[in-house]
């Protein structure tokens, strides 16, 4: 459903991404490993519109993306993480499910001024559905609180919640284990996992090898910009170039 | 034609004049990021102080203009304790912070207001002539007459920002003002005492500050308790096309604005010599939104 | 309606505000909201004080020149800023912060001199068709407008204001309000959630144009004459303050701060000299000791919060010396 | 007596006590490990122990000297270095002022050989000299972040998961660093996610609990520890 | 009062008998703000001749007359405050203000509505006291002043063909530039070329150098005193020689003190000039500095002479009612004051002889072939 090709992001005289060719097919979790550096976060700011490559096609269901705007990326269904959480910080746990569901609404001012029923309707649907994902992920008891101030275990898993509330066909996750021990880290594997089996298909980037061969159907690795290597993870495992440029020697492997 | 390399000497010398103002106000905005409006009121001051000095207690210019300078940067530490720092420290929005500024400058100028009255018998004053060379040179052969003063002001804005920029970029000083500009927390991290890198900033600007204005008073002898307000909006345009917080930026974006204006009414635009200013700063913004000179924000998503 | 008024300005006038000042005072209100709207969506713009003269001089020129009625008057002047802050919105809006609000001053500045210069302008385009030399007077430049009659009346001025303020409220109910706060924490995770930036940053940027044009019309009929000078950059720094010294927390802020703002010159008459003085030191001392300004639910809360750390703090000394005890 | 003593430390956030009555040591050349899940005050006991958060109670004791109420840039000037929770490089300097953008606080003036030796170490940042910081990958920023700390010259390095956002290399390239800087007789202070790589190195660990220290130990026995195992070895 | 001079020596009326022991006038003088500059000098003006009345007891004896005074910073918002508080309010016979024209078209109406007489002392716009009966002003529009001038220098200097300079964005110097290029019109002179500045300007090199490189024979400029002295400085800087003829922002000492040698060769048309012979304008001028430390400018000497125009109709409609203060200020003519023996013509417009005059050797002296030097 989400198909790269030639994809190419030049900064100046550094080429962040080169070549790139990706698919992800339906109801997959792909994997995205690579050095720091390598050019994945540019490669999913490409994709979800933030950045433009620079030459490449980025197609999603048979739809060029690679020069449209974000607002109109997320319509078509491409939600993300970011590597930093990005939450609006001001705004209640349940404000920011209700924008996530921005796409989704239809409600327009003058309804709001008119009360008209359509709007009620559709906030009363709103507030439900926010409210069922806030439970789905165990936030329902800080709904009320501002994102910022939450902890940052429960941050990372509202943005997750924020993401999947625009109802995305495809999610793309930018290292959401940063910072949680591996305890958190399976418990969030698990979570990903359910959501494919909804449906879903996700790109997902990652250090954590474990959690990696947890969820991953199959794995890119991106080295210099350029794919270097493209398998299962047992293929990838294995895969000198890959442990060359990005795992090192397998003696202890990751945590 | 022949007026031409007039124009270009006198865009020089006006240039010189918003360049010295413009200083200290990216001074301030590249550690703070914040726009201290209150510079004009500093501005004002070493004006103020600088005519006391000479005009009511009668001391030569060469006691008078340090003196005058660092009552400024005084002037401006104050500002930092009084309109700054507690915002800082609570770390309230960069947009209270701006307001502050213009509360604190109306108290100030204010305050000038309230000293002009007893003192001069009104809101204006005037230095007493011929305290500084401003009778003209005259190059027969190029028809070009040039004031000595302006030519001096232009050497001095010059030095000054040789010096800042040195400063800045090449001293240990400069570094940390550049650390605590980036972030308070990491630079106190890094052993960096962040209350004095301020306080030092605020000072080195109220002096510039200081100078530009006392510089002001001595070329056009006028002082009044708003003169600030005549250079404020200038500066600010001078700043934003030059970079924000680029101290060649300000030089630059000074003489540009001064070339600017001296260039439209050349042409027969007097009329229009601020909309060409601000009609081009809106196509150099869209076109690169950072300024000539600034950085584009070094962070990324 | 007028009964109400007159009641009330006879509580007020103890403090010095006459029908005239509170007239000055609900304007600034009406200006409060148009740039709250702005800063609600995180935008920097202080082009208000350019769309109030847009608004003043299109208004007048509605009810001076072709003899309508001011509610007239006003649809003219709010339509006019509207259009013209279109076409200005979609380029500046893409900068930030203090770019922004440069950009916007600038347009201020633009506004002004061809307010001033609109009269040459026809003029020379007049010649220019025409052949020999013509004068057309209309606009006046610095002279400015004069013998508009003073036809805004308070009471229209409390109802525009309840008007304006039943849609702020319905504005923060709707996704569109929502919007405008997602865009101002963050404006790139806004644009992933959906959220057509540049759109809703033009919907609002007009909006608060035609807001202040409003205030421009009603204004211009109170004043009884307009000149380009009024609506410059000193101008659109007041606006700024109401919003500052209201705080930006809730939309009551901006407008209790335009109140505020222009009760207080009126209200400290008596200091004399010491008025500035005092001003200056009010704006410095709210925006010091009351962060985020005279209306702030949060600082209420804090406020509250203090109180009850003090209680908390006994709590913790006795846990403190509990554990100390084992 | 202990290089670091801390005693009935007690932090709050307004309403919000993150720490309450937290004592460890940590004697001269050793590692020791805080770990702990998300929330549970790693990083505010590191911001209390530089300065940038007060405590409310308790006391810091640095060489026998009391810290608390010192100001953080003494604090780092007398040897307690920190390196900050995500990267915190300042984005608009070179790589090379960054790295000595610190160092005026050494005390030994041996500054352009450390730097040396940090470039030799980390080739990546000797190939970016001139670079922005900001444009630095996540990773990148890390080693910046890390070497920077190396040249002010610490007694006590205090690392903020150091760890976090590497591709697997690094982390290794992290530990080892870790060990290096052991080596040299450096003692540090790690707060880490990565639970088994930290006790790995680390001679004694805590492990915190929503502001609380619940358990103690050397390393190997806390690795031993059934407990410890389920709840943060995963 | 031949030998000694002093104001009110007005015998046109009796001693008033029914005045009570206070009255009580207003001023809205702009004392805040930029307009300090003029606001400040003008309410001590008034503050100097009301002293003067009240020692005089020219109102009577035992009658005291006192002045509210009122800041308006400039801005119409408050110009319109200050005076519903004064006339509705604080119930003052009489205003004299406000400072700026603007401020006089927002706020005149409502002295107007209420029946109580005002007078600028500053307002020089069109169409001031086309506002109503009770809409007074002393000061002198340009058109009374420049057209002359224009005429005697243009005869003097043979001036054919000039560069006209004034400020656009202030309705002063932009009415004063209207009735400039009417008055060279009538006189065929030719204008070449004609350049704008704004308030606050001080660089003026750039208009100059332009106007300049066409060789005219004479600038014409309309400002107001600051930049006034900065043009004729630069201008002289610049190595012009010619006249320079200005209007009444001209007409501040300040403008012959800082411009010093520069100042040679300006001509200026105003209505009252410091250099005046006559001796109430002289005793003025003394008076004023002596209290003040600074000497008075036009509008300073038309806010005094303001103060006691309004003083003399209380006196001579001996009655505190307004409308019968309004009918004693229309009816009085020939009155000795510093700006000349001055009266009210029908339109309540001030008449009076304008000078015209130029600088020498530091000082004005009145304009004419030999003064002129030609
Ligand atoms: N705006 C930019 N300007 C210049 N260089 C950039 C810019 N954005 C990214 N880069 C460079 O592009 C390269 C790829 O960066 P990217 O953030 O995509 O890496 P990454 O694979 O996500 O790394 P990490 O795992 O550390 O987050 C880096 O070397 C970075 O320095
Ligand atoms: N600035 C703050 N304001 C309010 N509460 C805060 C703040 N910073 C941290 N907290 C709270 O204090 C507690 C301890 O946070 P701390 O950051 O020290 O945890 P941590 O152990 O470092 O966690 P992590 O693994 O997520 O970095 C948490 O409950 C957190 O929500
Ligand atoms: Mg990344
Ligand atoms: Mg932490």
């Amino acid at each position: 459903m989400l198909h790269l090709e030639a994809v190419t992001r030049q900064f100046g005289g550094l080429k962040a991404l080169g070549n790139v060719n990706l698919d992800v097919a339906k109801g997959r979790i792909v994997g995205l490993i690579g050095p720091n550096g390598a050019g994945k976060t540019t490669l999913i700011n490409c994709i979800s519109g933030l950045d433009h490559p620079t030459s490449g096609v980025i197609q999603f269901e048979g739809t060029p993306i690679h020069n449209a705007e974000p607002h109109h990326i997320t319509r078509l269904g491409i939600a993300r993480t970011y590597q930093n959480i990005r939450l609006f910080g001001r705004m209640t746990a349940l404000e920011n499910l209700l924008i996530g569901q921005h796409t989704r609404g239809h409600g327009s001012l003058l309804g709001a001024v008119m009360f008209s029923r359509a709007f009620r309707a559709e906030e009363q649907g709103m507030r439900e559905r926010a409210r069922e994902l806030l439970n789905r992920f165990g936030l329902l008891p800080v709904a009320n609180t501002h994102a910022a101030s939450l902890p940052y275990g429960d941050q990372r898993r509202l943005e997750l919640a924020r993401a999947i509330a625009t109802q995305p066909k495809l999610l793309q996750l930018d290292e959401p284990t940063a910072g949680m021990n591996p305890v958190e880290t399976h418990a969030l594997g698990e979570a990903i996992l359910t959501l494919r089996d909804e449906g879903l298909s996700i790109l997902v980037v990652e250090h954590d090898m474990a959690f990696i061969h947890q969820v991953c159907d199959e794995i890119y690795v991106l080295n210099f910009g350029q794919i270097i290597a493209h398998g299962t993870p047992t293929e990838i495992k294995s895969d000198p170039a890959v442990i060359e440029a990005y795992l090192g020697s397998s003696d202890d492997g990751a945590a | 034609m022949d007026s031409f390399l007039q124009q270009v000497v006198n865009a020089v010398s006006l240039g010189a004049i918003y360049s010295l103002f413009a200083l200290g106000y990216a001074l301030v905005f590249s550690i703070l990021g914040v726009l201290n409006l209150a510079h004009s009121a500093v501005f004002m001051t070493g004006a103020f102080v600088g005519l006391l000095l000479v005009d009511k207690l009668h001391q030569p210019l060469w006691i008078a203009a340090p003196l005058a300078m660092i009552a400024a940067g005084f002037v401006s530490i104050l500002l930092e304790f009084v309109a700054f720092r507690p915002l800082r420290q609570r770390g309230a929005a960069r947009m209270s912070q701006l307001i502050s500024s213009i509360g604190a400058a109306l108290l100030i100028v204010n305050l000038a207001q309230l000293a002009f009255k007893p003192l001069w018998g009104g809101t204006e004053a005037y230095f007493p002539q011929g305290l500084v060379p401003d009778q003209p040179i005259v190059i027969e052969a190029l028809s070009l007459r040039i004031v000595p003063i302006r030519m001096i002001i232009l050497v001095i804005a010059l030095a000054l920002v040789i010096a800042l920029q040195y400063l800045v970029m090449r001293t240990r000083i400069g570094q940390q003002m550049r650390a605590v500009a980036f972030n308070q927390r990491t630079a106190a991290l890094l052993g960096i005492n962040v209350g004095r890198v301020y306080v030092l900033t605020f000072f080195l600007a109220g002096l510039l500050g200081g100078a530009a204005g006392l510089l002001y008073g001595l070329v056009f002898l006028n002082v009044t308790p708003f003169i600030g307000d005549d250079v404020a909006l200038v500066g600010l345009t001078a700043i934003v096309l030059g970079g924000l917080g680029s101290i060649n930026g300000a030089l630059v974006g000074g003489f540009l604005v001064a070339a600017i204006q001296t260039f439209s009414i050349a042409i027969g635009g007097s009329n229009y010599k601020n909309a060409v200013v601000f009609g081009l700063l809106f196509v150099l913004l869209l076109a690169r939104p950072q300024g000539l000179f600034g950085q584009s924000e070094s962070t990324r998503a | 309606m007028d009964a109400l008024t007159q009641a009330l300005v006879d509580i007020l006038r103890p403090l010095g505000i006459t029908e005239p000042v509170l007239q000055f005072m609900l304007v600034n209100a009406i200006l409060g909201i148009s740039i709250y709207l702005t800063l609600y969506t995180g935008m920097f713009s202080l082009a208000n004080a350019g769309f109030m003269a847009i608004g003043a001089y299109a208004g007048v020129a509605a009810t001076q020149f072709l003899g309508m009625p001011l509610w007239l008057g006003l649809i003219i002047g709010m339509a006019v800023a509207g259009i013209i802050s279109l076409p200005i919105g979609l380029p500046v809006l893409r900068l930030k912060d203090i770019y922004l609000a440069i950009a916007t001053i600038g347009f201020g500045e633009v506004v002004i001199i061809l307010l001033l210069n609109f009269d040459e302008i026809i003029s020379s385009i007049a010649t220019a068709l025409q052949g020999e030399r013509v004068r057309i007077r209309l606009l006046e430049g610095a002279r400015g407008i004069k013998g508009i009659p003073k036809s805004t009346e308070t009471w229209m001025l409390f109802a525009f204001l309840a008007l304006l303020m039943f849609l702020l409220w319905r504005l923060h109910k709707s996704r569109l309000g929502r919007a405008m706060a997602a865009i101002r924490e963050d404006e790139r995770a806004a644009a992933n959630m959906g959220i057509n930036v540049v759109y809703v940053k033009n919907v609002v940027f007009v909006m608060s144009a035609v807001v202040a044009a409003s205030a421009g019309v009603f204004s211009a009929h109170l004043t009884r004459i307009i000149s380009p000078g009024a609506y410059g950059f000193d101008k659109a720094v007041d606006i700024l303050s109401f919003a500052v010294l209201g705080g930006t927390s809730t939309w009551v802020g901006p407008i209790v701060g335009g109140l505020v703002m222009g009760a207080l010159p009126e209200v400290l008459r008596f200091l004399n000299d010491l008025r500035g003085v005092f001003i200056g030191l009010i704006l410095l001392g709210v925006i010091l000791f009351l962060p985020g300004g005279l209306i702030n639910p949060a600082g209420v809360r804090l406020l509250l919060r203090r109180a009850r750390r003090a209680l908390r703090r006994r709590a913790d000394a006795a846990e403190r010396s509990s554990h100390a005890a084992p | 007596m202990a290089l670091l003593e801390v005693s009935d430390l007690w932090v709050s956030y307004g309403m919000i006590a993150a720490l309450r009555s937290v004592s460890f040591k940590l004697e001269e050349g050793q590692v020791v490990t805080l770990i702990g899940a998300n929330g549970a005050g790693k990083s505010t006991t590191l911001n209390t122990l530089s300065g940038l958060l007060r405590a409310s109670a308790g006391s810091i004791r640095f060489n026998g000297v009391e810290m608390i109420g010192r100001r953080p840039d003494r604090i780092a000037a007398m040897g307690m270095v920190q390196v900050p929770e995500g990267r915190q490089v300042i984005a608009n300097m070179s790589v090379a002022e960054n790295l000595t953008a610190g160092a005026h606080v050494r005390r030994d003036g041996r500054t352009d050989e450390e730097l040396a030796a940090i470039y030799a170490r980390f080739p990546r940042l000797n190939e970016r000299r001139t670079q922005k910081a900001g444009l630095l990958s996540g990773g990148e920023q890390q080693m910046l972040a890390v070497g920077r700390a190396l040249m002010m010259q610490p007694t006590l390095l205090m690392m903020d998961e150091p760890s976090m956002g590497l591709a697997p290399l690094l982390v290794k390239d992290v530990f080892r660093i870790i060990a290096e800087i052991k080596e040299r007789g450096i003692s540090i202070l790690l707060v880490e996610q990565n639970a088994r790589q930290a006790l790995a190195i680390a001679d004694y660990a805590y492990v915190l609990e929503r502001g609380k220290v619940v358990a103690e130990g050397t390393a190997a026995e806390l690795s031993n520890n059934p407990a410890i195992l389920a709840a943060y070895l995963g | 009062d031949e030998e000694e001079p002093q104001m009110g020596q007005w015998e046109a009326c009796a001693d008033p008998e029914n005045l009570p022991e206070v009255v009580t006038i207003g001023a809205i003088f702009g004392q805040s703000g930029n307009i300090s500059v003029y606001g400040i000098p003008q309410s001590q003006a008034v503050a100097l001749a009301v002293n003067q009345i009240n020692e005089a007891e020219y109102l009577g004896e035992g009658v005291t007359l006192e002045v509210i005074y009122e800041d308006s910073a400039g801005a119409n918002e408050q110009a319109i405050a200050a005076m519903t508080k004064l006339v509705e309010e604080d119930g003052v016979v009489a205003v004299l203000g406000p400072t700026l024209s603007s401020e006089a078209f927002s706020a005149d109406p409502i002295a107007q509505e209420n029946g109580v007489p005002v007078m600028g002392v500053s307002n020089t716009a069109a169409g001031i006291t086309d506002m109503g009966e009770f809409v007074f002003r002393d000061s002198l529009p340009e058109a009374s002043v420049i057209p002359g001038t224009v005429a005697q220098a243009t005869e003097i200097f043979g001036l054919e063909k000039v560069g006209v300079l004034y400020g656009n964005d202030d309705d002063f110097t932009i009415s004063g530039y209207d009735v400039f290029v009417a008055a060279l019109e009538e006189n065929e002179v030719e204008i070449l070329d004609e350049a704008t500045f704004a308030r606050g300007d001080v660089d003026f090199n750039a208009q100059l150098t332009q106007l300049l490189s066409l060789e005219p024979d004479a600038l014409v400029v309309s400002a107001l005193a600051a930049e006034a002295t900065q043009i004729i400085v630069q201008a002289r800087q610049l190595g012009f020689e010619g006249p320079i003829i200005g209007g009444n922002g001209f007409n501040s000492p300040a403008v012959l003190a800082n411009a010093g040698e520069a100042s040679n060769g300006v001509v200026v048309g105003a209505a009252w000039n410091i250099a005046s012979p006559d001796p109430l304008s002289v005793l003025f001028a003394e008076e004023y500095e002596e209290e003040y430390g600074a000497l008075p400018d036009q509008f300073t000497a038309q806010a005094y002479t303001g103060a006691w125009l309004m003083a003399t109709a209380i006196r001579c409609a001996d009655s505190t009612d307004s409308a019968d203060v309004r009918d004693a200020l229309a009816a009085i003519t020939d009155f000795p004051s510093p700006l000349g023996v001055f009266s009210f013509d029908e339109n309540r417009n001030p008449v009076h002889d304008p000078v015209a005059q130029i600088a020498k050797d530091g000082a004005f002296a009145v304009l004419s072939a030999e003064t002129a030097g030609e």
